[in-house]
């Protein structure tokens, strides 16, 4: 297993600190453009399309801590977190459902009862 | 006469020596507490009257009834003699103690205080509002029914009120009645409620009334604080001994002067005196027979009744500052309303001032430190001036509401009219000071008094006696001035438009309705062909005639004690609160020697110095005082003796200017000339010739216009300006804080747009900033 | 700290990201889509360049090579997916990254969460995702360009979201790159205790692999599995009751799907609970939500009767236009 | 049991009974409630031990929160009983003016209107600080429910307003009313919300510190009076309020304050007092004045009614401030003839109101005509609103007025009777005299629009379906009641001044010395200047 750790380009993936890093910045980048999509786009489904993408780096770090601790924690929650997701996607979904045929439209501003 | 004499002449056995204020010591009985309590009684009766709708006389007949009772006991009292003078307490008032220790208490009882001057006062005031009463009976027939009650009821609580403020035992029962007397003015002159000059009047009455009480009440106050006491009889005490409460010398200290003061502002306030004058004329808006009763017999004399009660106060000062205040303002007065009436023609207007310029007389004679001819001059007054408005009462009830001198004439001579003309002019001949009627003695005992009070007592007392003098004159000028008017010369009349309401004149089509229907045309009626005017019936003939006969009998009262005490009235005095050595008068119970020592004396006698009462009570200076008394002259004589020729002539002179000018022959009438031309264009033309000056004096002098400005506009401006100052200001700093919060929510509120994404961004800003903070932590 | 990447690298490397993912938002004048991804693949790749760098130069090893390549296909799908103006396709690219992502999952070892990930995500949710997109599009607003709608045309506030996102960015790289080197992977012996408590558990896999490699025999039993300093041992326990002790070969190992199985079900079986209950509910609730509401009230069901009562048969259409304005769940039509 | 719990629970139970009873039962069953209570009073009236009024008694307390001395106490001194007896009796009569006046929501109204009782009536009862301040502040929130439910067209608005300001003035008197409570903690280490112990240890604060607590207590208590210049909340909220809000607003809850003045400021800070009562004073008579001369120009009779409320509670703080036995005494009586004269007046003009539905003089007047025996009813009140002596108002004006003039330093240096001394005098009296003449004017103005003068009506008018004319037996009744009161209280006050006294006595027993001990200071200080 020591081996395996100094090859490069070794499958599945020698952790090493850069090597966490390296998937780190991954995780975040796609968390971040998640963000910008959720704050940017007014498509209502669109919006929790990036709330997934969010779940899915979150996932991308989850499982490369989990590799460079090499135990199964962090796997165990990602199961978790899509479960949660799953759920979020149905109710989301139907919600938006409900919504669209409120307003006729998916755009997130449509809705602003709460304006002050 | 013999029932007034006999108890006299058993008193004037029992007179002390001393001059000081006499002290009623006694008990007086408890069945006094009746004067004020038949009418009290009378008023809850009509109030049950009112709530049980009578629409008949009874309220009427109930009043007179009880005030008669009221005026028996007050003439049982007197008779009673000076066994009755002293305190008779009915209950506790108002007790409260000033601090736990200090052992003083403010103690105000209902009590009554019996000496010559309250029973003076409660004679004429019960006698006169018994008759009027029964004048008022008729008078007010026209308003029978609730109006009819709340007439009565507020005449009863007039002389509850009334009987209050002249038998208090303290100041604050004084105050009571004082304030209750003016409650009585105020719903009396807004009787006719309907009218708005009625009403603003009434206000008028009881605003004006109330700075003077300002006055009072401060007076109270003082009294209390220096003397310890509100009650008349410790106070007199006090004051006789010339200290206050903690038995230091009064004479020169602040308090005789400031609460003598004190107490002037108040009785300037009641009796329309000086500044405070404005409200007595037109208080005229009420029922004539208030205006006889309230506004010229009683109330209005609660003024000189005040400064008589508290004279020894006024005395006790040695600079005599307080009353040479109070004389000047009567003389002023008395001269300044004269020259009012002159320009005058509502006859009731002019009885109005009449009694302002006779109120300023008493106060001259109060001044003047002639106590008994001031006392005595507001008996006969009452007396004569309530003849004189009962008679204006009935040619207003007679000609539907006419008060003008210029649409009536030769009332005399109309059918029915000739008992109120004769009553008239018997309460004319009396108010002008013709020989031998009842105010011709009492306004000369104050005129002679101004002479003979000397300068030094009372600054400039010569010039007072110079202006009253004339103002006597004037005073028979236009006295007469409405007799010859109204009631002589042609008959002629204009019914006025009788605003006393439509129920009042609704009740005339009851009473009179044979004077509708007869066509028959009335001499100089030329206008009116369904008027008729109406005499006076039973009930009004009866009081005038009463009064009248009044006037006259009340003028041997000046006989009565003539040798020791100056007349009845001063008897009375001399057993009360008032009784002072007036210069030149004095009180002669001490003997013939005194009065031709004062009688006779010449001009230049040394003026010495008065004793104060106070020192004169003791009796020290007992025997110097004959002597000490100096008084001026007049004319090198006693000014009491001459004063009976000086008047009279001028009185005549007053006449006869007054025949010459509005007689119904004019100089022709006096037998000089033949040109006779109607008196209102022999007026028009004399006043032609003064240029503006008789409008101005028709308009009162401005008076009314000039307070309007300087005091009611003002302070209406300011209550305005406070109110805006109140909304926009104080109110608006408290909104302002109040809206601070709204302000700053409206600030963050475009922050909650309701669009989800903007509150994402806040939160991811958010979250970056915490994860930065953590970084930062995490790297210092 | 020590920082992997110099902070200014890293704060100008994200800029150029931020400034190429704002440029690429839709907007209303342009859509620089392309030239936006350029930029931002730009810094993204100056910022593996640096952390390549940085391993290199403390000679660690680089990841694999097709990390580089999944990354970057998950990143772009990703940056597609937020740009593109179509929901479908955007659906679409999500698909993408979701695959290259259970790329990644597998570079990392984690194979059954690769496999989870595709049914669940790609196969199921996306799905949905996508049958949403088709059903809400129906839009009846025809005069839009190409159909597509002003609110997917559009973006809001780019730049200051993308300020905003990239500032929350910059400061977890700061934080992930100042930190990383604080935490070390565990060591061997640490790892090889974890995998004896896996086949401690698994006494039939080591039976199976020990009678492969004929290290027992048959009557025997695996009694448990030890590790000491010599390694790993299994206690085999023949039929009499006897035991010895055998070395483990070396090849075996759990599987991750083994490892993962015994941490979810050994570790966490209450979650699993309340994982099923959140799923049964978001299932009950995505029925009451998305049920069609037709609520009619009083006043028109009353003018509709008395518009039939008079033979206006089209009277009753307008009883259908409130249809979807129910309030919510406790209307029950 | 105490018979002031019994007071203070028999109005909480009717008011929790009338929430759950039918509506149509509500105003019967709070009609039965109000008079309910009068049983307890007249026990606690006739057992009341008159001679001894300074101390407390009927006292009992409960422990509530042990640890911080919190106890539920109850008890009274001849002030406190007294103004517990205007409570009860004003009870009833708000009740039966409501009679007619409010329709809807009848069990929210006479709940509120009950329970509000309670708080008031525990108000007076509390011995213990934090029950007195729960009391104080449970009066706000029936009075908002009542003013926002029932009030005239602005009534949100003033709900709002009196709510607010007066919460807020409250919660400054609170935070003076902690630090006592702390400084005799710190002095003693126990904790106590005991009134009279509390009372005995505040006094020996040093000046400064009595000078802020007087100062945070005055700012909440001028607040509820109202004193000049936050008085602004009352002639909104009587404006709005229903009649029996305001009658109740003008009869206790403004009492409150003068209360808190009397039980809490005069009691707990003596020094402070003698240092700024010339101040306070100097407040209350420009709110006689000032506030008499806005009443003067007022259109609204209500609030002309109102503003006057402001006017004659200045007299009132006068009175407490003169720190004599004759101004305090006034003063006391001062606050229960407010109650009587001033709800009868806001009672005459709800009948107007219930009738014309307009309060404008502009539109109203004449009305002796057309209503003789409310006219008449009208005018009595009104004369005893001005002072009329023989009338209520009167005697506790005048004391007041004595007590200030009293109330001068000189008068002591000069051994004056019965001058206790004070930093007010002669022309404070004159002052606010003034205040006497103002009031006459203003309230006769508003006599002569209303009641005198040409009869004008409104031009919707239309005759009120349930009632008369002129005012009805129910009417009648209830005024006449009041009328009684004015008069006897005006005629016979000795009784009423005689139970006074000793609580008088008692709160002022402090100030004598250390009046004496100013006058000899100030007598000092001028010798040697």
């Amino acid at each position: 297993m020591v081996d395996l750790l100094l090859a490069q380009s070794a499958f599945p993936e020698a952790m090493s600190q850069h090597v966490l890093a390296h998937y780190l910045f991954v995780s975040a980048a796609m968390f971040t453009i998640g963000l910008v999509g959720f704050l940017t786009r007014r498509n209502l489904i669109i919006m929790f399309l990036c709330t997934e993408m969010m779940f899915q780096a979150a996932g991308i770090a989850l499982i490369a801590f989990s590799r460079f601790h090499l135990n199964y924690e962090g796997q165990t929650f990602v199961i978790f977190v899509l479960t949660v997701a799953a759920a979020e996607a149905a109710l989301a979904l139907a919600l938006v459902v409900f919504l669209f045929r409120k307003r006729d439209s998916l755009s997130a501003e449509a809705w602003a009862e709460m304006k002050g | 006469m013999t029932m007034l004499s006999m108890p006299l002449g058993a008193l004037s056995n029992l007179v002390a020596a001393a001059d000081g204020p006499y002290i009623a010591t006694g008990e007086a009985p408890q069945w006094v507490a009746l004067i004020p309590a038949l009418p009290l009684l009378g008023a809850v009766l009509c109030l049950i009257c009112a709530c049980l709708n009578v629409k008949n006389k009874a309220p009427g007949y109930l009043t007179v009834g009880l005030l008669a009772g009221s005026f028996v006991t007050t003439l049982v009292a007197f008779l009673g003699g000076t066994d009755n003078y002293g305190v008779a307490t009915i209950f506790r008032w108002i007790h409260a103690s000033i601090g736990a220790d200090s052992g003083t208490s403010l103690v105000s009882n209902f009590a009554f205080y019996f000496d010559g001057l309250s029973m003076l006062w409660m004679l004429f005031v019960t006698g006169l509002a018994t008759v009027i009463g029964l004048y008022s009976s008729e008078y007010m027939s026209g308003d029978k029914g609730l109006g009819y009650c709340r007439f009565f009821f507020a005449f009863n609580v007039f002389v509850f009120s009334m009987s209050c403020l002249v038998m208090a035992d303290n100041l604050l029962l004084l105050f009571l009645g004082w304030e209750g007397v003016g409650l009585c003015s105020y719903l009396l002159i807004g009787y006719y409620y309907k009218k708005p000059e009625a009403v603003a009047a009434a206000k008028k009455a009881f605003i004006i009334n109330r700075i003077g009480d300002l006055g009072l009440l401060m007076a109270i106050g003082a009294t209390f604080v220096v003397f310890g006491t509100v009650e008349l009889r410790p106070l007199f005490e006090m004051i006789a001994a010339g200290i206050d409460a903690n038995g230091e010398a009064i004479g020169g200290t602040w308090a005789v002067v400031v609460i003598p003061l004190l107490l002037t502002a108040g009785a300037f306030g009641k009796s329309a005196q000086l500044f405070f004058y404005v409200w007595l004329p037109d208080a005229m808006e009420g029922p004539t027979p208030v205006s006889a009763l309230i506004h010229a017999a009683t109330m209005v004399t609660a003024g000189v009744y005040l400064i008589a009660r508290m004279f020894p106060l006024y005395a006790a000062d040695d600079a005599m500052i307080a009353l040479t205040v109070v004389a000047w303002a009567g003389a002023i007065t008395a001269f300044w309303a004269a020259t009012i009436e002159f320009a005058q023609y509502d006859i009731k207007r002019i009885m109005g001032y009449s009694t302002i310029s006779q109120l300023g007389f008493m106060f001259a004679g109060l001044g003047l430190l002639g106590t008994t001819g001031a006392v005595f001059h507001v008996f006969t007054h009452a007396f004569f001036k309530a003849t004189l408005f009962l008679c204006c009462g009935a040619v207003m009830h007679g000609f539907g509401g006419q008060l003008s001198l210029r649409r009536l004439s030769g009332v005399m001579w109309m059918k029915g009219f000739g008992i109120t003309a004769v009553c008239m002019l018997i309460g004319c001949l009396s108010l002008s000071g013709v020989p031998f009627t009842a105010g011709y003695f009492s306004k000369d005992m104050i005129l002679a008094q101004a002479f003979a009070t000397p300068g030094d007592m009372i600054g400039g007392a010569y010039f007072i006696g110079l202006l009253l003098l004339l103002t006597a004159a004037m005073t028979a000028y236009y006295t007469f001035r409405v007799f010859f008017r109204v009631f002589v010369g042609p008959k002629y009349f204009e019914p006025g438009d009788d605003d006393h309401g439509d129920d009042h004149g609704d009740d005339h089509g009851d009473d009179h309705s044979h004077a509708h229907d007869a066509a028959k045309e009335e001499p100089g009626d030329a206008l009116h062909t369904g008027f008729h005017p109406h005499a006076p019936g039973w009930a009004m003939n009866t009081a005038m005639v009463l009064l009248a006969v009044g006037t006259i009998v009340i003028a041997s009262l000046y006989f009565v004690n003539k040798k020791e005490d100056h007349g009845w009235a001063g008897t009375m005095v001399k057993y009360s609160s008032a009784a002072y050595a007036s210069p030149g008068l004095g009180h002669k119970g001490d003997g013939e020697k005194k009065d031709e020592a004062v009688g006779l004396l010449p001009a230049d006698a040394e003026a010495g110095a008065v004793m104060p009462v106070s020192l004169v009570a003791e009796g020290v200076v007992a025997d110097e005082d004959a002597t000490a008394k100096a008084s001026g002259t007049l004319f090198g004589y006693d000014p009491f003796k001459i004063m009976y020729y000086v008047s009279a002539v001028l009185g005549l002179i007053g006449i006869i200017a007054a025949a010459w000018f509005h007689g119904p022959k004019g100089l022709a009438g006096l037998g000089i000339g033949n040109r006779v031309e109607p008196a209102k264009v022999r007026m028009d033309a004399v006043a032609a010739r003064f240029g503006p000056i008789p409008r101005w004096a028709e308009n009162k002098w401005y008076v009314d216009e000039l307070y309007h400005i300087v005091f009611v506009k003002v302070l209406l401006v300011s209550s305005h300006i406070y109110h805006a100052i109140d909304k926009l200001v104080i109110d608006g700093i408290v909104d302002l804080l109040g809206s601070l919060p709204r302000w700053l929510g409206s600030l963050l509120r475009p922050s909650q747009s309701g669009v989800l994404h903007s509150y994402a961004t806040g939160m991811v800003a958010g979250s970056a900033v915490l994860v930065a903070l953590i970084v930062l932590v995490a790297l210092l | 700290m020590d920082f992997i990447v110099h902070p200014v690298l890293l704060f100008v490397a994200l800029a150029v990201c931020g400034v190429g993912v704002a440029l690429s938002i839709p907007r209303r004048r342009f859509h620089a889509g392309l030239i936006g991804g350029i930029i931002a693949a730009t810094g993204v790749g100056i910022l593996i360049t640096a952390l390549g760098a940085a391993s290199l130069a403390d000679g660690s090893p680089l990841p694999n090579l097709f990390f580089h390549g999944l990354a970057i296909i998950a990143l772009g799908s990703c940056l597609q997916v937020i740009t593109h103006r179509r929901p479908v396709y955007a659906a679409l690219y999500f698909i993408l990254s979701i695959l290259s992502t259970a790329g990644l999952y597998i570079l990392l070892a984690a194979e059954f969460m690769a496999f989870a990930l595709v049914i669940i995500y790609a196969g199921a949710i996306l799905i949905t995702y996508l049958f949403v997109i088709m059903l809400a599009s129906q839009s009846r607003v025809e005069d839009e360009e190409e159909g597509i709608s002003e609110y997917d045309a559009i973006g809001r506030g780019p730049v200051t979201a993308t300020i905003v996102s990239f500032a929350l960015l910059a400061t977890l790289t700061v934080m992930m790159f100042g930190g990383i080197r604080e935490i070390s992977p565990p060591g061997a012996a640490q790892v090889a205790q974890a995998e004896t408590v896996v086949l401690q558990r698994l006494p039939g896999k080591v039976e199976k692999a020990l009678t492969r490699e004929g290290l027992m025999n048959p009557g025997e039993s695996v009694a448990g599995v030890e590790r000491t300093e010599a390694g790993v041992f299994a206690t085999v326990e023949s039929a009499d009751g006897g035991t010895r002790q055998v070395a483990l070969p070396e090849t075996l190992t759990p599987t991750n799907t083994e490892g993962l199985a015994f941490n979810l079900l050994g570790e966490y079986p209450g979650t699993i609970e309340i994982a099923g209950v959140i799923l049964l509910m978001a299932m009950l609730g995505a029925v009451v939500l998305a049920r069609k509401f037709a609520q009619i009230d009083e006043e028109a069901k009353a003018t509709a009767a008395a518009a039939l009562a008079e033979g206006r048969a089209d009277a009753i259409g307008t009883l259908g236009a409130d249809v979807g304005n129910g309030g919510g769940a406790t209307s029950d039509g | 049991m105490s018979l002031l719990y019994w007071l203070i629970l028999i109005p909480l139970i009717f008011a929790v009974v009338i929430a759950f009873a039918p509506a149509r039962q509500a105003r019967s069953i709070a009609t039965i409630g109000s008079f309910v209570s009068f049983g307890p009073l007249l026990a606690a009236l006739f057992r009341f031990d008159w001679s001894n009024g300074g101390s407390l008694q009927f006292v009992a307390s409960y422990d509530w929160i042990a640890d911080m001395g919190v106890r539920l106490g109850v008890g009274v001194d001849s002030v406190s009983l007294l103004l517990i007896a205007l409570t009860v009796l004003l009870g009833p009569i708000c009740v039966i003016c409501s009679y007619t006046a409010v329709t809807e929501n009848v069990r929210v109204f006479y709940g509120w209107l009950t329970g509000l009782q309670a708080a008031m009536v525990g108000v007076f009862a509390a011995t213990d600080l934090v029950g007195f301040y729960i009391c104080f502040e449970f009066t706000l929130l029936p009075m908002y429910v009542l003013i926002n439910l029932y009030g005239s067209k602005n009534r949100k608005r003033a709900a709002t307003k009196f709510f607010l300001y007066t919460f807020t003035g409250s919660i400054i008197a609170l935070a003076g009313l902690v630090y006592v409570v702390f400084h005799h903690r710190s002095l003693e280490g126990v904790w106590t919300f005991d009134i009279p112990t509390l009372a005995a240890t505040a006094a020996q604060m040093p000046l400064q510190a009595q000078s802020l607590v007087l100062l945070a207590l005055m700012l909440g208590f001028a607040v509820k009076v109202p004193l000049f210049p936050v008085h602004t909340w009352l002639p909104l909220a009587h404006t709005e309020a229903p009649t029996a809000g305001s009658v109740i607003l003008a009869g206790v809850l403004l009492k409150l304050g003068t209360y808190g003045i009397y039980r809490f400021v005069l009691g707990f800070v003596p020094e402070a007092v003698i240092e700024y009562a010339a101040l306070i004073a100097v407040l209350s008579i420009i709110g006689i004045v000032y506030a008499g001369l806005i009443c003067w120009v007022q259109k609204d009779v209500k609030k002309l009614v109102a503003y006057s409320s402001v006017s004659h509670l200045g007299f009132c703080v006068l009175g407490l401030v003169a720190l004599n036995s004759v101004g305090a005494t006034g003063s006391v009586l001062y606050m229960i003839n407010h109650g009587l004269s001033t709800g009868a007046l806001f009672l005459c003009i709800g009948m107007i109101y219930e009738r014309y539905h307009t309060r404008s003089m502009d539109e109203l007047g004449g009305l002796a005509g057309v209503m003789p025996i409310w006219s008449s009813f009208m005018v009595f009140f009104v004369m005893a609103s001005v002072g009329l002596p023989g009338l209520n108002g009167f005697v506790s004006e005048f004391m007041c007025i004595i007590g200030t003039f009293q109330s001068s330093s000189a008068w002591v240096l000069e051994g004056r009777a019965g001058a206790a001394g004070g930093s007010l005098g002669p022309w404070f009296a004159f002052a606010a005299g003034s205040g006497v003449i103002v009031a006459a004017m203003y309230l006769l103005y508003m006599t002569g629009r209303v009641v005198w003068c040409t009869a004008r009506q409104p031009a919707d008018y239309h005759e009120h379906p349930e009632l008369p004319k002129d005012l009805n037996r129910r009417e009648i009744g209830l005024l006449s009641v009041l009328a009684v009161g004015c008069l006897g209280l005006g005629v016979y006050p000795t009784p009423l001044i005689e139970a006074i006294e000793p609580s008088v006595e008692r709160t002022l027993a402090p100030y004598q010395d250390l009046l004496e001990e100013r006058a000899q200071r100030l007598s000092l200080d001028e010798g040697e200047g």
